[in-house]
Parts: structure tokens; C-alpha cells; sequence
């Protein structure tokens, strides 16, 4: 019996090798075919916290959720099965170091106080004396799980005879353990296995051991277990895939926009998209040359508005931070919307308030985004709700920065910035740049006024193309200060009329998106990445006969107050389910403020882990029952 | 302009509302000579001022200027000179704007060396807000605004731009035009991050630090034979470290001129050009980003771009 | 013939002397039992720009609100002339400097280029020369106005004769002239324009000289003119006011309500407040001390920052800055919230966006307060409408600040804050302070927990009562960082549950007020400034028969709910009218995400003037005859 | 506490969650050190940080702590130190979190010279952010998580707080656990604001200025006759600079030490109380408020006070 998708974990202490085994085992899978979505977890830490990666394998469809129970966990410490055994399907694999079997949950200094006063409970309850060891047993006896103990020290001490690692390096090659089990229970082919290794290990040095360890693990487990999770061959049907983070998404798409500028100052989950921007910034390619100044800030008040000079002087233009780095934007948000000033903020959402959870995920940053900074100015606000998106999306928000002269912000969540999925190759070829309405040196000529009062869209002029004058204060045509009355409601008017016409023209099915048949007896409503689970719960529900659907609000301002209006209307008012990562329903607020309809019912999550198709299905039948606010917190 | 410009040439036509008699004028007469000695292009000069007294001067000029927030104008000229470095960058503020609010700015601004002129008007108050003390404003003094004399003690501008790295710092006084003049010819001719002091009378608000006080008082460096200048780099330390030490002369005798000038530090400019080999001659406003609508890049730049996120399915 | 009320406006270059004349005008009126308004409008800028002071004054009531058109101009100069003119009521009186009838509006270079450009249509279709003498010519044959002509330097070089005031000076008594033509036309007493004059100059050698020409000017226009505009005896029945401008009771509540710590960084129109707390920063009358710690810091990043700290320390404390000011605090409030700092933010709204208008009025920040800061957190948002609710409010926000221990907003608009009103003196004895739960030194004793998650207010102690840790990090019971996801879901719901306390405890009508008769015809939705206006207006038009009633919302974190919904359901949803300060109806968009009730007809006005009574009641009118959208525009 | 306090008394029981080896061992347990030999009360003891490995510090301390927000640590320590100039407060942060973000009001705290001991984990790389470039690493640097060399210019800590007029200047080196205790203690008692720059390894980012890169060069001021001390106030300006000069040491011989210490500048605390007379004795903090629920003023010192805004209605 194969299977048609695969969830498993892999964990260990932050810096341990983690990531590696996982990048590896991403690629392998890609490269067998499969689809493959995986979330990082991690806490606010360099070294030493627990850290895992929860991935979703697919035979029939890029995944776009994750669920729980998994069927493997692959533990690197003891932290990582005194965290998970809970996660564990019954039947499920757990591979794990039988030389930490004596370990006791309560001499493990990283493990927090709260999960230690619920592994007590759960361990007295069940009767074990707190070690590893009795955890397994109990678990293989009482939870049906598989244990797959390996010695690691042993596998290693092998692997320093057989390819002459070093002792000192030894621990470097845990990560290798761990691919090579989840390749031997899910029969993972010896190539997909190579090409990932040799993707993360280009240097013959690094590869041949690693490769030998994996291989080593591999066989065993197999010969041991027999596969037993193994995939059914993959009915996907691309030919290639592209395999990334969120993070790395919007900084290809940038390139791509015709990014010339951002600026930025480090901050979780936002920095790794610059840095990517920074291995990028010169590309010279037969036919094709693209040169991004990034440059680090001494702070966010200086990223954005050196973002803003940068565009005032005709560079494609943005910056990219997250909540506590926004707030120090705000300021410069509000002089950019006043002088209709093309700039993009990718935001990424992290958990809130205040430094939070810096390392988590949440859809909290919504509201203070749509109305950030004082008094009233234009702006455009997308959210992205998957890896394709994000695409689609970091490049128009270019586009409509430079068409409507104004700040564009992009919400990303952290979930999708750190979540690495494989999705088809981008169609470049549908892609358009637009620059607006452009007067470029022409402007010198004359008289140039910025800002043109016979349309509410004046054409613009760079910097150094003519004479002009921009400024904070209200201004007249030229760009100087006035005071005047009446001018102050013409010029107040042309800058709003802006947003009416992005209303206008940006059709809302591109602002909102409808999933699930056509007439459907619950609908969630939902924003960012919610849209994979909810996706993914619908068809679990639809399974057992409930038939939903999704409303999927991808742009905030200018709202699709129409399309959202009419899709509504097509429902029970208590069949309505708003679905977010936030405590106040804040997606539900703003479609209140901007149609009247009040939604009464709310699935929401705040620990900062992703929604689970699962848990998330589970809620949903709650709702349909009759509850009115499911709070979730499944994930570890 | 054909002919050589004069400096009413770089006059806007509006009203300059500042206090009859501020200094402010006086420094404004300084930009416009200097602009029409360097035979300065109106659409390729940017003056990028802060919020103050001091920040209504782009509109009172007739070359490009960006009005931008209070403390905020270096990281605006940043990111303009940096997009476009043909641009010649001058950035205007306050005490107040430049040493507190946007003191970090300040600081970050020096360490890079960007080849920027900054022109502080120096009036030891906020003006516009109606002459509380600014940062400049020494301890215990108390000008007209002050209920009390001041508690804080005033930061040393001089002393701090060269702490900051800045390779030109200078002084001026706003009543002496020529001199200053030629102190911001100096500044935006150097190739780094430049900073003038410029002693500016409130005659509003600064009671204490008048024309008459300064009249009295201010010298010029060059004629008292300072050598601002590091002529070999090895001697950069130690020429900071005296020029550091003659910023606090104060009191009797009050230096204007060039106190510091190192030509060595490569502009941030070049450094970037280091690493973006078109940088200087297509600069990223100036970098095409379409062809006719469509992407610069198409399938197979990107396939060869970004080949490390691509995985092709296959069996080894 | 008396009259029962009088407005009436003086105007002058900013730094001219008017202030002055305004002032010592207010103290008479009040003297002599009136009750006094009087709004302060002029540019941002130093000196040179024209500045005017619009008043009414009122025989039967304390007003509330300002009416057009005016009857009576006091000019400075030549341009109060040009501005103003429009405003004159038929028969109303025009006080001006003869010597300046030949000045021409084309050579005024103070003059906005807007205005001149209106002026040269005017002065062309009333075929006039634009000269000064034309312009009075022309008010007083075709708009029967009163010339009120004095030649300033010769009733000055008189003075300089009589009671020797230096030349030089000379210009200084232009503000007497003033105070004595509208103490002649309007019959004022001897003694109340000395007791103003007395007042505004407590120095002899000043107040001589001021009283003789003010005295002299009096004479001659009552001789003239007879005291056309005389009111008839105040039945107002005080027996003292208070005079005071929005910002001082702001001072003087604090002061009252027992701050200790206020920093601040100097802003329009904030400043004010901060400059009168400095004056009464040491108070030792006998059995009352008051020190207050005033510090003006490097920048608002600042000054929300250390009024936190302070807060943490103990001491009730505050900051106060306006729109770009408080855009710097946003991250600061975030930290306060998660922290559960008891800090207040008094909010000085001025035109926006970015540097804005500033200093013009509007109520343009409100969203922008209400979700400022990522993430989630629970705040309080007060809005005053008048200067008692001034004075209360920013008590009770110190009080709810402690009480419930978060931040609190207290939004005040520049209109009230540069507004001088006579009120009634406030009543001390019903105030209450309320600390919250405090431990005190109980704390130190034992291991003490700041963020006990026994109940969702946790009793607080001071820094210096025990050790207790903070972070803006997510946190447990004693303040350390925590990122267990079962932990976020308790801390999360402990601080948003504190403000359904907050929402339970504090009466809804002491959060929104109505005004009116039981059953109303229609109703005006308004807040803060507006309400004056609001209720000015709904007695004008009740004198028309429209019966309309005024609903005044005070809060909005929380919403009084429930009351509002109870009130509008009351009404047609067409007979409601938002009125705001702003452009995007700001209040409504609240009002419809608490209540799902969207208000579909406004009367809105965003250039920085206040709204007048008049103009008001005239938009109301035609949004009753069918208009959804009135924007106000009237005001120099 | 009776007994004499031991530095693990000072030890919180938060796990420490720092990287194996790092710098930050040395600077907290010379903490723990300082601390016990003060005889700190730990109730009385603030220590407030920013945000970075550095601002975690807090939490390893069993005297209260405030981790603050990213740069904003001193203006919460102003604060907390002005309502209750009886606490001792320390000040953490990174050498990101002070010189970069926070650079205006390190410039501002030296200004106003308050009693704050400012402690700056200074290992040259953002650390939480993953090895960024800080504002200490010299340009041309290329550390370990860099893509490309620093291309922006170092501050030198020392030199901008001599600059902004911190009152005592020190370095220290976080593996001279002894030594840096010392100076922490002196700067403790120091009264005005204090600043030590610490040399912090980052074993994980920083692999050019590490444990054996210091090790070599280090050497102690007061070992080499150095004289920090401004002995007489007129020769402030003169030691500053020499101190100023000396900052500027680096290379083959680092010195750590006291470079400048000048007790007669005043406190802002003192300041304060210069105008509010009551404020030493008891301070904003412990000043009541209320009494019993009613407000301290009543009707009548509510007449008296605010005189100037009540108009008796009356003939003249
Ligand atoms: C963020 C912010 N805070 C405060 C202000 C108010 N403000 C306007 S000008 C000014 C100070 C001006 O002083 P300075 O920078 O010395 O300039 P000057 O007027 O003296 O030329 C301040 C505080 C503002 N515009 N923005
Ligand atoms: C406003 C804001 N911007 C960015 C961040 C992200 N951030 C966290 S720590 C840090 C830098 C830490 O470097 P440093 O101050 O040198 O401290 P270290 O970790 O090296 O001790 C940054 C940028 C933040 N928390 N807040
Ligand atoms: S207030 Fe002072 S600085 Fe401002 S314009 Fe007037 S004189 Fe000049
Ligand atoms: S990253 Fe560097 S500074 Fe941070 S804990 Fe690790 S070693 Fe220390
Ligand atoms: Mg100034
Ligand atoms: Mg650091």
C-alpha cells in the first residue's frame, strides 16, 4: 500500500544541521516528482532552541497545506520526541538516537517551563520515569508508533572508519542520518537522494560523506522496515518545479519587476529576502542586465525613506521589513502618500504586539497597515496567500506603485516567507511592467508641475529630468506649500480620486477570489496563507459531504467591496466563517467597514504556527454546529 | 542657460517668509551665489531639507527640492543621490533636525562617506516651533523662548561630524556670505560626505547668540594658517584628532572655515561601483527595467539566474 | 436695538500684536459676564503671515461654535481686508487703517498665490482698481458695510504726543487700536477693557500707554458711531469662568488628575500643553505640592519611550505630540500595550496627511490611532469635544491608563486646542483618581509575578517595589520571554479580556452622548470639535422646524456598541448624517465595523478650518433634501 | 540579603540560551560579579536592554529588567531613571542596537549626562539577525555570514561618546571577566552617564575580531600611566581630547581602561532638582497622587495655582 501524501517532521536544535536535512530531502522529493511544501519552525535564538521542519509530500498535487498526525518524525535529540510524540500517527515511524534513551526531559535546559509542566502531567498520567527510553516504549506499545532507533554515534563512528570523517566533525553529519531514514521508509530512490545531496554539497569533500551516510541509513532502515511509506508514483505532470521560500519568491519576482532599489534594515522573517536581493544585485547574462543597489540602513526610518528618494529619482523602488520596522515606516509612509511617491513595503507579518514573537507567524499587521500613518492619503494594500502569489504579486505592487503614484504595501506572513514549496515555473511571458504615466526629460522644457491638477494621475518626471519641488506640507501643482482652502480640497481630492480609479480599473477578481462550487453551504473567508488550509480542509470536509467554499481577499485597499458583497449575499449569514491567523478577526473588521456585513463566526489562530488542514476541518464542523469563535492551537 | 548664470537665476518666485532679518537669509544668498559660481544645472541639483525654519529653503530656490520630514533628510538625499549619483545632492536642516531628531542619520551619513553637502543653519533654537532650545543651545543659557535655562548640553557640531567620519567639516556664519559661499563651493566640490556649521542668528527667538555676538567673535581659520587639508592618509588620525580638538575653541574667539577635509575615503559612491560594475555609467534610475511592457528578463535569463531554486524532474 | 450675540474677527501679520488684542478682548467680554470663543488661525510660519482671530461672543450662553457671516472686521492691515471682506454681514462694520487705502492685494507678497488669483476675479467682475480704498468703497455701497476708517499712525504718533510712547514702539499699540474700536462699537465698559488691559500688561509703563490709546479709540468710535454693536446684559448667571485655550485645560487636568512625568518633543499643536505644564511644573501652595518632571527629549522615539518608563517606575505619565509625532510612537505604544504600561498620549490632531497643515485643525488620525502598532493589544481612545470634556477626559485617562493598565489615547483636534472658551469653573470635588490595583511594597517579598495570570488585571508594582522582568516579547507570568504556544493563547486572551472589563465597566454614556428631543427627525453622528458646531447648528435649524438630534461619540476603543446601535435604530437609515473633520468619514467607518450600521450621508471638511454653525446647518439641509455628500469649505 | 551577596545570587534561573562560547558569558558574569561587590539591591536594580543577543540579558539577571524595543533602551531608561532617580540603572545593548538605530539618543544621553551606566556588547555583527555588519565593523571587513566586505566606515564608540559628553568613557574586553567588573563597578559609581564599550566575541558570526585576535592585543590603560581623571574642570576640553585621540588606538596594541572620567559636570538629576526642589527627596515616582481617591488639589489651590485663567465677572 503506497501513499498518496506524506506529513513528517524533522527536528533538532537550532544550528544542528536541520535545515540541511531538509533542504536535501526537498530537492530529492522534487526531483522524484513529488509536490513538497515545508514549514520552518524556530525560535528567537542562534543556537540551541528546539527547531523543526514539518513538510507535506504529494503524489498528486503541489501541497499547499500541512496536517497533523504525521506519520514519521525524525528526531535529532531527545527535545525533538519529548516536543512531537504527541504529533505521532498511530502506525507512524519515529526514528530517533538510541544513545539518548537515558535522557530525561527535565535535565534538557531548552525545553521551556510550560512544555515541562505538561510533559510532567503526561508522564505521570502514563506512568514513565521521564526518559527517552520509556517514551519510545510506551509509545510503540500503547500509540501503535514504530520506533526506529538508530545509535547515532555509532552510524557516525562507522562513517569516520568508512570515509574518514573527522571526530571533531562527526555531529555535522546527524543531518545525513535523518535523510537517509526518511529516503529508506519512504523508498526515496538512490538518485533523487544523490541529486539532493549534491545540490546542497557541490564540493566531492562534503558529498561523498554525507552521501555515505544517507546511503548507509538508507539501506538499513529498508532492509529493516521495507519502505513502508512509500509514495505512490507521482501524477503531477510538471516537468520542472521551482523550489523556494516565500522569502526568496518575492525577491526573483522583484528582480524580475525591475527592482533598482531597496533599502532595508535586518529584522525576522524580512531580511532573507534582501539577502537574496544582495546575491543577485549584479546579474549580467547574455541579453540581460540588472543591477540592484540594496542597501543596509542604520534603521527603518532611513529604509524607507531613502526607498522614497530613490523612487523620487526614478528607481524602481522598496524595502521590506516587518511589524516593529513598519512602525518606524510609518512616518515616511504617510510623506510618500502625500507626494504620490511610487514605493512598495513588503511586509512581513510575524507575531505581534511589540517584538512578540519574532520568529512566528500571524496575519496581525492588517489594520495597522490599511491605516498607518496620520490623516488620509492613498494606498494600495495586497496580500499574498501562496508561494504563486507572492510572485504575481511582488510584481504588480511595483506596477501599481509607479501607475497610481502612490505606496504600495505587500503583506506577506512569515508562514509563507519561511515556508519552502515547490510550484510550477512562472509564465514570464504574462507578465507586464508598467511605469505609469511618464514625462521623462520632455519635462525640463517648460514649466514642470509635479503635480498637475488635470488629472487626478499627473504625468511624472524624474528628478534630474526638471525642475521640481516635492514636500510634506500641502502643496499646489508645483509642489510648493499652500495653505489656501480651496486648494486644499482640490488637491485632497485629486490625490484620493487616485484610489477610485486603482478601484476602478484593477478588476476585483484579481482583488478577490472565489473557491468551491458554485452554490456551497458555508463559505470561509479568509486572507494570506489561510488559503492553502482552507483549501485543504474543504476538500477533506467535502469528503465527508459538506460542501464550503472559500472567499479568498487578496486586496485590502482598494477593497473588492462589490464582488465581496455579492458572493455574501449568497450565503446565510451564520454559514459565514471568518478564518485568520489573528485574535480580533481583523480581515472581518475591515469587510464590515467596507460592506456592512458583520461575519459572526471566526476560526482563528494565534500561537504562531501555521493553521493545520486538519485542525482547521475539525473547527469548521464546530462552527457548523453551532460555535461562534474557534480558537486553535495545534503545533508545537 | 547659455550665459554664465548670476545668482538670481537660482531664485524661485516664492515669497520667502522667514523673519525680516533672520540669517537664514543670508545663508540663502550664499546657495544662490555658490550655485551660480559652480554654473550648478537647476534640474540636476537637489536641495533635500528637513522640517524647521530651515527646511522652507528648496521652495525659495529654483532648482529641484524635496521638502522632506523633520530629522529625515539625509536618509531622502541617501536614497536619492545613491539612485542617481549625476545628481548633485544638497541637504538643508535645522539643529534640531540634523543633531536631534536626526542624529542618528547624521552619524550613519558620515560613516559612509556619501558624496552629499550638509548644510546645518545653526541657531541654537527650533525655530519654528517657536525657539525652544535646540541641540546646539549650551547648558544654562536661556534665550527669549526658555522659561528656564536650559539643562542639556549642547552637542559640538564640528566635533561630532568629524567623530562621524564626515572627510569635509566646516564652520560658517551666515552674515559672512562670501566666506560661506565659498565654504559650500568647497562642499559640494569634495567627493564625500560634507558638513558646514553655519552660525545662523535667530532674531526671533535667539537673544544670546546675535549678529553682535558673532560679529565680534568670528575669525577665519585660513587666515590664521590651519591647514585643514590630510595631505598623505596615515596622517588622517591625527589631523582629525587636532581639527576634533580646535572645534571646542569657543568663546572670545570663534573659528569659521574648513576645520577638516581628507580627499582619501573613497565615496560610498565608488564603493558601491566596486560592486555593481554598470553603477556609475547607468545608475538604477537610469537603468531600463522593460522592454515595451514586457520583463527584461525572460524564461531563459531567469532559468540561468535563479537555476538554484530550479529542479528539474528527472531520476538522478 | 441689542444684540444676543457677536462675531466677530481681528486680523493681523502673525507676530503682530493680535494675539494681544484677542486676548485682552476675551478677558472683557468674560469680565463683563459674556460668555467668549474665539478661535486662533494662521500659517505655519514665524512672522509676516496673516494671522486672524475669529470670536463669538454671547450674551445668553457659553457658545460653542462660531458663526458667518461676521459683524465686525478689525483690520491690522491692508490684507485682513483682502482675506476677509467676503465675510462682512450687510451692515456689519469694517475697522481699518486708512493709511493704508492705497495698498493694492497685487503687491502683497504675503498674499497666497490662490487667494490673489480669487481676488483678481472679484475686484475685475466688482470693477474695481484693487486698491484697499476701492475695495471699502465698493463694501460700503454695495454690501452695506460701515467703514470704521482710523488712521492708525496718527491715533499713534497722538499717543506717542499724550503719553509718550517711543516711536520705535509705536507699531506695538496697533493691537490697542483694536481692543478700542471693538470695545466702542460694542459699547464694552470702561471697566472690563481695563481689567483686560490690566491683565495682558500688569506693568505699569505698559499698561498706560495701551489704555490710553485703546481709551481714545473707544471714545472716538463710540462718538462716531454710538455702540451699534452693543449686547444685550449677559444672562449667563456665572459668577467666574474659566478662560482658557484647549491645550492649558489640558495642562491644568493633568495637573489636577496628579501626573508626575511628561516628556514631550516640541510639535503644532502639541507644544502648547507642554510649555504651560513647564510653568506649573513646581507647585507648593500650601497643602498642595505637585512636581512635575517635564522633559523635552531628542525626538518622539524617544518621548514615548521614556514616559513608559517612567510609567514603569511609578509615576503617572504622559506625552503629547501630534500626527507626524506620534507616528514615531507607534512602536513605542506597541510595547506598552504588550506590557500593560499605564501611559497616556494626549493627541493633538492637525491636517494630514504627512507634515500636513500644520497648524490647521482636522480629525483625520483617528484610524490611524485606533490600530496603531502591529499586532494586537488592547488600547483606550477617548475623544474630547469641548474643553470641560477636555479637562475630564484627560483625567480619566490617567485614571483608565492605571485602571486597566494600558495605554490610553486621548484625541484632542487643534481646533479645541487653540480654541479659547470661556467655561464654567470645573467642579473638583467630583473627581475621582484611580490608581488600579496596586501591590506596592507588599510585592517585593515574595517571588512576585507582574503578569499574574490569575485575573486579566494583575496587580502592579513599581520598579524599586520588587524585581520583575519586562520584554516586549511574548511573555510568561513574571515578564520573561516565552514562545510556548498554549502560554501565548492565556497571555493573549488575559490582555485582550482587560479591555471587555474596561468595555463593562465604563458606562456607554459616558462614552457616547445624545443630544436631542426623544424623537428626532434625523441625526448628525459626530465627534470631538464638531459637537459645537453640531449642536449650534441643530438649534438654528430647530428654529426652521427640522427637529434633528446629535449623537456624540466620546470613545472608541472601546465602542460604546450597544448604546449606538440602540440610538440609530432609532432613525432612518437615510436621516443619519456623519459630520467629520476629514475626508474618508473616518468616525463611520468605526461606527459600521462596531455596529454594521454604514452611514450613507456626510457633511465633511478637511481644510483645516472648524466647521461654523451656519455652513453646518445649511449642508444639513441639503443632505436632507437628497445630497449624500457635503464637503464644507468655507474660512480663510 | 544579610549575608555579603555572591555573584550567584545575581543569577537568574531563565536558561541561557546564548550560543556555546559566546562573548556574552564574560559580560554577564562580570555583571554577577559587579553586582555582589556593590551590594546591588536587587529591587532598586534596573537593568534595561534593547534588542539583539545582548538585550536577552536581562533575563538572565535576578534584579528587575526591562528588555526594551530595538535602539530604544536609553529613552526607557531615561524614564525610568527620571521618575525614580534612587533606582540603579544599567543600560545593555548592542553595538546595532546603540550606535546604529539608537545612535540619536546615545548622542542625546551624553548630552544630558544622566546617571546611567551604559554597558555595549560591541561584537562588530548584528548577532540575532544573523551576522549583519554592525556599525563597529571596519569597512572592508568581511565576516562570516557577509555576502561581500562592510563597504561602511566604523564609529569608534569611545570617540562619539567622548563627543556627545558622556562623563566617563571606558572599553572592556569580555574574556577580562575581572577587569571589566571593575569598571562596570566604577562606572556604577560614577554619578552621570557612564559608557563602557565592551570587546564581545561572537563566536558565531564574527570570525575576524575574535578570542585570539583580542587576546593578543589587548592591554590595560591604567597599566600604561594612562589618566583618565579631569582633575580640574578648565582642563575638561583638553583631556577629552587627548582622550578623543587615544580612542582612535587600534591595531597591533588595543587599549581597554578608563580612557576619560570627569566628575564635576552635574547630573541631569541634580539639574532637575535645581528647579524642582522637592524632586531628590522624593521623586516623580513616590510623589502621591491622590488622597483616598480624591485629587491633592481642591477648589481652592485650584484658584490659586491657575489664577491667571480664571476671570471673576465684575465692573472692572
Ligand atoms: C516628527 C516631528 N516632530 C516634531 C515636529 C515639529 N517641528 C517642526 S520644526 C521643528 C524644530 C525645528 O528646529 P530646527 O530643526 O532647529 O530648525 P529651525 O526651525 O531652527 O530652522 C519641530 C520640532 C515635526 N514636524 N515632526
Ligand atoms: C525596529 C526593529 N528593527 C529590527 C529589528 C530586528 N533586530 C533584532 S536584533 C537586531 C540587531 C541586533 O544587533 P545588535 O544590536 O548589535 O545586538 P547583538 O545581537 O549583536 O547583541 C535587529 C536588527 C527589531 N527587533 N526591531
Ligand atoms: S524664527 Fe528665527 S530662524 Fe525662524 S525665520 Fe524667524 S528668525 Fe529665522
Ligand atoms: S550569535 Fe554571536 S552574539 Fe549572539 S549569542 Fe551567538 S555568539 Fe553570542
Ligand atoms: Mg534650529
Ligand atoms: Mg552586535
Amino acid at each position: 500500500m503506497t501513499l498518496r501524501a506524506l506529513d513528517f517532521i524533522l527536528g533538532g536544535p537550532q544550528g544542528g544541521g536541520l535545515e540541511t536535512s531538509s533542504q536535501i530531502l526537498t530537492w530529492a522529493f522534487a526531483r522524484a516528482g513529488y509536490g513538497v511544501i515545508s514549514d520552518r519552525e524556530y525560535f528567537s535564538n542562534i543556537r540551541g532552541r528546539h527547531s523543526y521542519v514539518h513538510a507535506e509530500v504529494s503524489a498528486t498535487g503541489l501541497p499547499r497545506a500541512l496536517r497533523y498526525p504525521i506519520h514519521l518524525l525524525g528526531a535529532m535529540d531527545a527535545e525533538t520526541v519529548f516536543t512531537h510524540f504527541g504529533d505521532l500517527a498511530p502506525g507512524s515511524y519515529l526514528v530517533y538516537d538510541t544513545g539518548e534513551e537515558g535522557k530525561v526531559y527535565e535535565s534538557i535546559p531548552s525545553i521551556e517551563p510550560e512544555l515541562k509542566a505538561r510533559l510532567r502531567a503526561a508522564f505521570r498520567e502514563a506512568g514513565l520515569d521521564g526518559t527517552l527510553g520509556s517514551l519510545v516504549k510506551y509509545l510503540s506499545a500503547s500509540r501503535r508508533v514504530v520506533p526506529v532507533g538508530l545509535h547515532y554515534a555509532s552510524v557516525l563512528s562507522e562513517a569516520q572508519k568508512e570515509v574518514g570523517i573527522a571526530a571533531s566533525q562527526a555531529s555535522r553529519y546527524v543531518s545525513a542520518i535523518l535523510v537517509g531514514a526518511v529516503a529508506g521508509l519512504t523508498g526515496l530512490g538512490d538518485g533523487p537522494v544523490s541529486y539532493g545531496l549534491s545540490r546542497r554539497f557541490p564540493k566531492k569533500e562534503l558529498y561523498e560523506p554525507n552521501r555515505y551516510v544517507a546511503g548507509a541509513v538508507a539501506s538499513y532502515v529498508k532492509s529493516k522496515f521495507g519502505a513502508p511509506l512509500a509514495l505512490e508514483a507521482s501524477s503531477i505532470g510538471q516537468r520542472e518545479l521551482l523550489v523556494a521560500s516565500g522569502n526568496d519568491v518575492s525577491a526573483m519576482a522583484k528582480i524580475v519587476g525591475g527592482l533598482r532599489f531597496q533599502s532595508y534594515y535586518p529584522i525576522t522573517p524580512a531580511a532573507d529576502e534582501s539577502f537574496t536581493l544582495e546575491e543577485y544585485e549584479s546579474l549580467h547574462l547574455d541579453g540581460f542586465d540588472s543591477e540592484v543597489v540594496v542597501l543596509q540602513t542604520e534603521d527603518e526610518l532611513a529604509a524607507i525613506n531613502a526607498a522614497v528618494g530613490a523612487a523620487l529619482a526614478g528607481a524602481r523602488s522598496a524595502t521590506a521589513t516587518s511589524g516593529p520596522g513598519f512602525d518606524l515606516m510609518v512616518e515616511g509612509l504617510g510623506w510618500a502618500g502625500m507626494n504620490e511617491v511610487p514605493v512598495v513595503v513588503t511586509y512581513y507579518q510575524r507575531g505581534g504586539p511589540s517584538t512578540g514573537q519574532p520568529t512566528r507567524g500571524a496575519q496581525s499587521d492588517l489594520l495597522s497597515s490599511v491605516f498607518a500613518s496620520h490623516g488620509e492619503y492613498p494606498r494600495i494594500v495586497i496580500a499574498s496567500g501562496d508561494h504563486e502569489e507572492v510572485f504575481r504579486d511582488a510584481i504588480e505592487a511595483l506596477n501599481y506603485a509607479e501607475r497610481y503614484q502612490m505606496p504600495v504595501i505587500h503583506l506577506v506572513d512569515k508562514f509563507l516567507a519561511n515556508t519552502i514549496a515547490s510550484i510550477p515555473m512562472p509564465d514570464l511571458s504574462s507578465i507586464r511592467i508598467d511605469r505609469g504615466k511618464l514625462v521623462g526629460e520632455a519635462a525640463g522644457a517648460g514649466g514642470y508641475k509635479r503635480f498637475d491638477f488635470s488629472s487626478p494621475i499627473s504625468p511624472r518626471a524624474f528628478l534630474g529630468q526638471a525642475v521640481m519641488w516635492y514636500t510634506g506640507d500641502e502643496h499646489d501643482e508645483w509642489g510648493h506649500i499652500t495653505e489656501d482652502p480651496e486648494s486644499r480640497v482640490k488637491i485632497m481630492e485629486k490625490r484620493m480620486r487616485k484610489l477610485e480609479i486603482a478601484d476602478s480599473e484593477i478588476p476585483e477578481e484579481a482583488r478577490a477570489s472565489y473557491y468551491g462550487p458554485e452554490r456551497a453551504d458555508f463559505l470561509l473567508v479568509g486572507w494570506g496563507f489561510v488559503k492553502g488550509a482552507a483549501l485543504a480542509a474543504l476538500e477533506d470536509l467535502s469528503a465527508e459531504g459538506l460542501r464550503g467554499a472559500y472567499l479568498h481577499v487578496r486586496m485590502f485597499s482598494p477593497y473588492p467591496s462589490r464582488l465581496v458583497s455579492r458572493i455574501l449575499a449568497g450565503f446565510e449569514p451564520d454559514r459565514v466563517i471568518d478564518v485568520e491567523h489573528n485574535y480580533t478577526a481583523q480581515a472581518a473588521s475591515l469587510l464590515a467597514m467596507n460592506t456592512g456585513f458583520r461575519i459572526r463566526r471566526s476560526v482563528l489562530k494565534f500561537t504562531g504556527r501555521p493553521m493545520y488542514a486538519d485542525e482547521l476541518a475539525r473547527a469548521v464542523k464546530s462552527v457548523l454546529s453551532g460555535s461562534e469563535r474557534e480558537v486553535l492551537s495545534y503545533g508545537a | 542657460m547659455a550665459r554664465r548664470p548670476s545668482p538670481s537665476d537660482y531664485r524661485s518666485d516664492v515669497w520667502n517668509d522667514w523673519c525680516p532679518g533672520c540669517g537664514n537669509f543670508g545663508i540663502v544668498a550664499a546657495m544662490y551665489q555658490a550655485l551660480a559660481e559652480l554654473n550648478a544645472d537647476p534640474k540636476a541639483t537637489v536641495v533635500v531639507s528637513g522640517i524647521g525654519c530651515s527646511g522652507k529653503i528648496p521652495h525659495f530656490l529654483s532648482v529641484s527640492g524635496v521638502h522632506t520630514l523633520h530629522g529625515r533628510a539625509i536618509p531622502f538625499a541617501t536614497g536619492i543621490k545613491l539612485a542617481n549619483p549625476g545628481l548633485n545632492v544638497i541637504v538643508n536642516g535645522g539643529d534640531g533636525d540634523l543633531l536631534g531628531i536626526g542624529a542618528g542619520h547624521f552619524v550613519a551619513l558620515g560613516r559612509r562617506n556619501i558624496d552629499i553637502t550638509v548644510i546645518m543653519h545653526d541657531n541654537q533654537v527650533y525655530g519654528l516651533t517657536k525657539g525652544q532650545a535646540s541641540p546646539t543651545l549650551p547648558r544654562g543659557i536661556r534665550t527669549k523662548a526658555l522659561p528656564m535655562p536650559n539643562l542639556q548640553d549642547p552637542v559640538n557640531p564640528v566635533a561630532l561630524a568629524i567623530a562621524s567620519g564626515y572627510t569635509f567639516v566646516a564652520r560658517g556664519y551666515s552674515s559672512r556670505v562670501k566666506h560661506l559661499k565659498d565654504l559650500i563651493k568647497a562642499a559640494v566640490e569634495h567627493r564625500g560626505a560634507a558638513f558646514i556649521d553655519v552660525l545662523q542668528p535667530c532674531v526671533t527667538y535667539n537673544d544670546v547668540f546675535t549678529y553682535d555676538y558673532y560679529d565680534k567673535r568670528v575669525y577665519a581659520l585660513e587666515e590664521s594658517g590651519w591647514d585643514p587639508d590630510v595631505r598623505d592618509e596615515s596622517d588622517a588620525a591625527r589631523k582629525a584628532a587636532e581639527a576634533y580638538a580646535k572645534a571646542f575653541e569657543w568663546g572670545d574667539r570663534i573659528p569659521i572655515g574648513v576645520f577638516y577635509r581628507n580627499a582619501h575615503v573613497p565615496s560610498f559612491e565608488d564603493r558601491i561601483a566596486g560592486r555593481l560594475p554598470g553603477y556609475l555609467k547607468v545608475p538604477p534610475a537610469a537603468e531600463p527595467v522593460d522592454s515595451g511592457g514586457a520583463p527584461l528578463m525572460d524564461a531563459d535569463a531567469f532559468r540561468k539566474a535563479f537555476s538554484k531554486y530550479i529542479v528539474e524532474i528527472g531520476e538522478g
